[in-house]
């Protein structure tokens, strides 16, 4: 009853979440031996840099824009094209309209 | 009824657990012993890896400055229990799975990525520059392999329907009817077996093994993902790992490989289970010893972009090939049978 | 070829107002695309509601002689033109209004300068 | 007739009713007292609510209802304004109400600061009275007239925060992308007009010829609501809207929405249900050309979608950009469903398609909300300019994820069970689609992994130290959305049975939305 069917499959989210719940009790547990305790306010805490010193918050965090950086780079030629599709002008949205509607209507009208 | 579902699942998930706690410790040494004799080494006793979770829990769990502490302590947890949930579907030891109704193999895919995305997650929230370079380049990774494996299981989905199976995504399906059978021609053959391939060599991305590992190149990030972690969180990555080893090897033997000895053989129940369990371990191994082992000595490490550009390009359209292979496979055969 | 006039005229109006809307740079000239459009479509209505040899809908001022109910014209697309036409002066003021803060904003009405939103 | 029958059967009118009446009160009542003002917009949208889980318990139970203004009978000629309501229609009410009562308890603490806000809740009242009246009239026309009304009034809405120009901008696109296409919506209207006589969506229905100028009307309504639901690529206006409103209004903005979405079902399913199977040329079936058009459109919806999305700096521009992905979903479900109409999977990726209404209305909600209490507390919209968020916002930060992983589609939130059952449907039709859907549903995760990272994640930002928690009220519409998504992710069968299978029904059955008024009379 609680199996979500679509035919080719299925999907108890249900029995899922017990697992979890079950296996996350035994783990917490399992993880409860081991040591909780370090030195706050020490060299520990500080962020492993290779020995450099650390820079300003700011400088540390890494923008959001550089996040996937190597994606959108080895993408460049598909980006500057769908750069070039989005121009930002009102007419340009109205244009798209009317070629989608010029081909459905090729499409479905004529042919 | 209800209460005995809930002693199942109680009961499954601390014996899973147990299971693939074990033996994925334990193909891990195996793995090491095996790699380090390929190099010429001697290697670490096979206990190593018990040896290294129990020193772990013994070290300190420090948490950094710059980390989120909440996200930082819980994440780990998640991955390892997401992960030790996709034991439950999947058919072990020549067994029918615990809930062969509860996943299918559209679920287990987004199972698999869970524990990922808790290294993902663990590594952007502990705020070090180095596992942020490694977040970015293990999702970057994630991203890359899932289009082939994507294509692998619709694929083999499709090649069940098209035989008339309903249930085409689950696993006691799929394990029922193994791909070989399904075939009516070489066209077939040569695609199932391309994208076996395929999925030997996800299988090292999925487990960010050599050459696969930039997320966590100790040599340039100095372990990225991983560089803040210590003690009690880093053993959960470390069981991750084990236990991601069987369950990826285990989806390679249920889709391709998902024969039993004992029908073969024709031996009683004890036997037969006794056996089954056994070739079943022997199968896993195999698959670890091909896709990780032999991998990762033989290779060295890529680059990030050399990592989505395997995935995205060649592998892909290998899996695509494969895909249109078994696509025309009865297609040609009828037309054969016609003239 | 009387009777077609009118859609022609329709046709020619709404494809008129879609080239000021898509190709004129003033944004007061887009507007007045926009109402053209409109205005066409109102056409358009309007030619469907007339009928050869009907009269108007009021019951009091029947001309002599008319066979009731068959000649008498039903009101339907009128009603829709001027719902039509009054959200079309909605439509219309509300754009003007639109405009007017835009140059406040952007001391400019070309169109082609009103692009910090892309991509 | 008791008298909670005949509040059922007033039901159907009192749903407009009430919201346009408080829309209009609305300014008296602000005179009053600001939060008389707020108490009155929630108690209106929980009646409207009310009035909405009657009719649906009413219709689940005994079939379609008419309601006819003006008259007690159906009588020809059938030129009345009625209202025909089925298992589609109140599903659609739903999430409208669901999204406006959110929006309006987020807005309570949201724009407690600034000033206009009778006009602010008036307008949203009739956004909410618009795409109510979308989702139930029976009558093209009255269609065309709700559409315009929610058009105008998000517009206004849209340049809510009229010191910035480009909310200006953003309304100004939108209102010209909408009402060029409402024109071509009501030049449809008039081809149905001058062929049947008719303006009623069942006697239109009955009596469909395909003939040229049908086909001319069903491309008109088609794309004018695809570009309205933000198909690509004419989905470039959604990211603008989306992207400078205020949160609470994208909400009720992406009811109106969701109600082009259903304009599209209904005028596929039951407009042209009858003549859906007859081929046109080379011996191909009407349902295959359009439900592979449709398709196609679909994929490009998801991959424009998500590619831009990759790149987008500004937090509410980058979910609309996901907005626009997840329409490709819907689309994806219905296209594939009308080509492949009658097989077994074409009904469960209908199923699919609708479920997916409605959560995509709950994890793109989630979103703007979040994102809405981020640009509150932060005052930025860039995510290069903020970060380590989560130290002070446990629970924003609770709730966007919540939000993200419902968005990517991960198991166990709402938005997995929809997809699960898209995924193994579209793939019968061809693995290709199921591939794309799959992969694109894990760059979204990528996408909104790395939004967590940048706005919450990291070291704290010096200028970002003393922000607080999001206030009680955005943190409360914030809280039962996210709640709702992983009840529905957890029960996807209450759901499924209760209200998306009769959905389903009442679109692929299209002969009984007709015979209930044509058999009427």
């Amino acid at each position: 009853m609680f199996t979500l069917e679509s035919g080719s499959g299925f999907w108890n989210p249900l029995i899922w979440i017990l697992i979890i719940f079950i296996a996350f009790l035994l783990f917490y547990g399992i993880r409860g031996f081991g040591k909780s305790l370090y030195k706050k306010g020490t060299e520990q805490t500080k962020a492993f840099l290779s020995g450099n010193k650390e820079a300003a918050p700011e400088e540390m965090h890494v923008k959001a824009s550089n996040l996937y950086w190597g994606f959108t780079v080895s993408m460049s030629s598909l980006y500057s094209r769908l750069r070039k599709m989005h121009t930002g002008n009102v007419s340009d949205y109205l244009l798209w309209f009317i070629i989608v509607l010029a081909i459905l209507f090729l499409v479905i009208g004529v042919i | 009824m209800l209460s005995e579902l809930i002693l199942r699942i109680i009961l499954g998930t601390l014996s899973v657990a147990a299971f693939g706690v074990f033996f994925g410790l334990l193909y891990k040494g195996i793995d090491r012993k095996l790699s380090a004799h390929m190099q010429g080494r001697i290697g670490p006793p096979i206990r190593q890896p018990f040896r290294d979770v129990a020193k772990l829990f013994e070290k300190e769990n420090i948490i950094p400055d710059h980390a989120i502490p909440w996200v930082f302590n819980f994440i780990p947890l998640v991955g390892l229990v997401a992960t030790i949930s996709i034991l439950l579907y999947l058919p072990l030891g020549g067994f029918p799975p615990l809930f062969s109704s509860g996943a299918d193999l559209i679920v287990v895919l987004y199972l698999l990525i869970i524990p990922s995305l808790a290294l993902v997650i663990g590594g952007f929230s502990s705020g070090s520059p180095y596992a942020i370079v490694g977040a970015q380049r293990e999702m970057a990774t994630m991203i890359a392999y899932e289009f082939p494996l994507a294509i692998l299981i619709i694929t083999i989905a499709w090649n069940l329907l098209q035989k008339g199976v309903t249930s085409a995504f689950s696993f006691s399906t799929i394990a029922s009817m193994p791909v070989w059978n399904q075939v009516t021609g070489p066209l077939g053959f040569i695609g199932f077996a391309i994208l076996l391939v395929v999925l030997m060599l996800v299988t090292p991305a999925e487990l960010s093994k050599i050459p696969f590992d930039s997320p966590e190149a100790e040599t340039e990030i100095a372990g990225g993902l991983l560089v803040e972690y210590s003690g009690r969180n880093l053993a959960m990555f470390y069981l991750i790992d084990g236990v991601k080893t069987v369950v990826m090897a285990s989806i390679v033997v249920t889709l391709f490989f998902p024969y039993n000895l004992s029908a073969f053989l024709g031996l009683g129940s004890y036997e037969a289970m006794i056996i089954d369990i056994v070739f079943y371990l022997f199968k896993i191994f195999l698959v670890i010893l091909f896709s990780v082992t032999l991998i990762r000595v033989a290779i060295a490490r890529l680059k990030i972009d050399q990592i989505v550009y395997t995935y995205w390009i060649p592998l892909t359209l290998a899996s695509l090939i494969g895909l249109i292979l078994v696509m025309w496979d009865g297609v040609i055969m009828n037309i054969f049978s016609f003239t | 070829m009387i009777q077609y006039i009118p859609f022609i005229a329709v046709v020619c109006m709404i494809f008129i107002g879609l080239y000021a809307a898509m190709f004129r740079r003033n944004l007061i000239k887009i507007v007045i695309g926009i109402t053209i459009i409109e205005s066409g479509v109102n056409l358009f209505l309007i030619t469907l509601g007339y009928r050869e040899g009907g009269v108007a809908p009021i019951y009091t001022s029947l001309p002599s002689g008319t066979v009731y109910p068959e000649q008498m014209v039903l009101p339907v697309p009128q009603a829709l033109t001027l719902t039509s036409i009054v959200i079309g002066v909605a439509v219309l003021a509300l754009m003007l209004s639109l405009v007017m803060h835009i140059y406040k904003k952007y001391e400019t009405l070309d169109v082609q300068e009103m692009r910090r939103l892309k991509e | 007739m008791t008298y909670l029958e005949a509040l059922i059967q007033h039901s159907v009118a009192l749903i407009i009713a009430v919201p346009l009446l408080s829309a209009f009160l609305m300014p008296l009542v602000s005179r009053v007292h600001p939060i008389l003002r707020n108490i009155f917009a929630l108690l209106m949208l929980t009646v409207t609510g009310c009035f909405i889980g009657l009719l649906t318990t009413d219709v689940l139970a005994n079939g379609p209802r008419i309601y006819i203004f003006g008259a007690k009978e159906l009588t020809l000629p059938l030129v009345r304004i009625l209202f025909e309501v089925d298992g589609i229609n109140v599903f659609m009410a739903i999430i409208t109400i669901i999204l406006a009562i959110i929006a309006v308890i987020y807005s309570w603490s949201f724009l407690d600061k600034q000033d206009g806000l009778d006009k602010y809740y008036t307008l949203l009242l009739l956004v909410v009275t618009s795409a109510l009246g979308m989702e139930m009239t029976g009558d093209v026309f009255n269609f065309f007239v709700f559409l315009e009304i929610s058009c105008i009034a998000s517009c206004a809405l849209i340049a809510f925060w009229i010191a910035e120009g480009e909310a200006l901008e953003a309304a100004f696109k939108y209102i010209v992308i909408s009402s060029v296409g409402a024109l071509f919506v009501l030049f449809a209207v008039g081809i149905f007009y001058a062929q049947y006589n008719a303006l009623n969506i069942a006697t239109i229905a009955q009596a469909i010829q395909f003939s040229f100028l049908d086909k001319i009307a069903l491309i008109l309504l088609v794309v004018v609501l695809g570009m309205k639901a933000g198909l690509a690529p004419m989905h470039m206006w959604l990211p603008d809207a989306y992207g400078r409103a205020p949160p609470s209004v994208t909400l009720v903005i992406m009811s109106a929405t969701l109600a082009s979405f259903y304009g599209v079902l209904r005028i596929l399913f039951t407009l042209y249900g009858n003549i859906l199977p007859t081929s046109i040329r080379f011996d191909l079936p009407l349902n295959v050309v359009l439900g592979w058009i449709l398709i196609v459109l679909a994929v490009v919806s998801i991959l424009i979608g998500v590619i831009m999305a990759l790149i987008q700096s500004d937090l509410m521009r980058l979910i609309g950009y996901a907005a626009v992905a997840e329409v490709g979903y819907m689309f994806l479900a219905i296209g594939t469903t009308i080509a492949a109409l009658g097989a077994p999977y074409a009904t469960v990726a209908l199923h699919g398609g609708i479920l997916h209404v409605l959560n995509d209305a709950l994890d793109i909600g989630l979103l703007f909300l979040v994102a809405g209490a981020i640009y509150y507390v932060t005052k930025k919209r860039s995510l290069d300019d903020i970060g380590g968020l989560a130290r002070t916002m446990k629970f924003t930060t609770v709730f966007f994820i919540i939000g993200l992983l419902a968005v990517a589609g991960m198991p166990p939130l709402n938005g997995f069970t929809s997809k699960f059952l898209i995924y193994e449907s579209v793939y019968q039709l061809n693995p290709i689609l199921s591939i794309i859907a799959l992969l694109c549903s894990i760059l979204m995760l990528a996408i909104f992994i790395k939004v967590l990272y940048a706005t919450f994640f990291g070291p704290e930002l010096p200028e970002l130290k003393d922000v607080k928690e999001a206030p009680k009220s955005m943190l409360l519409a914030m809280g039962i959305v996210a709640g709702l998504a992983i009840f529905i992710g957890l029960f996807p069968n209450l759901f499924l049975d209760s209200l998306v299978k009769p959905a389903a029904d009442a679109l692929l059955n299209h002969t009984q939305y007709i015979t209930t008024i044509v058999g009427g009379i």
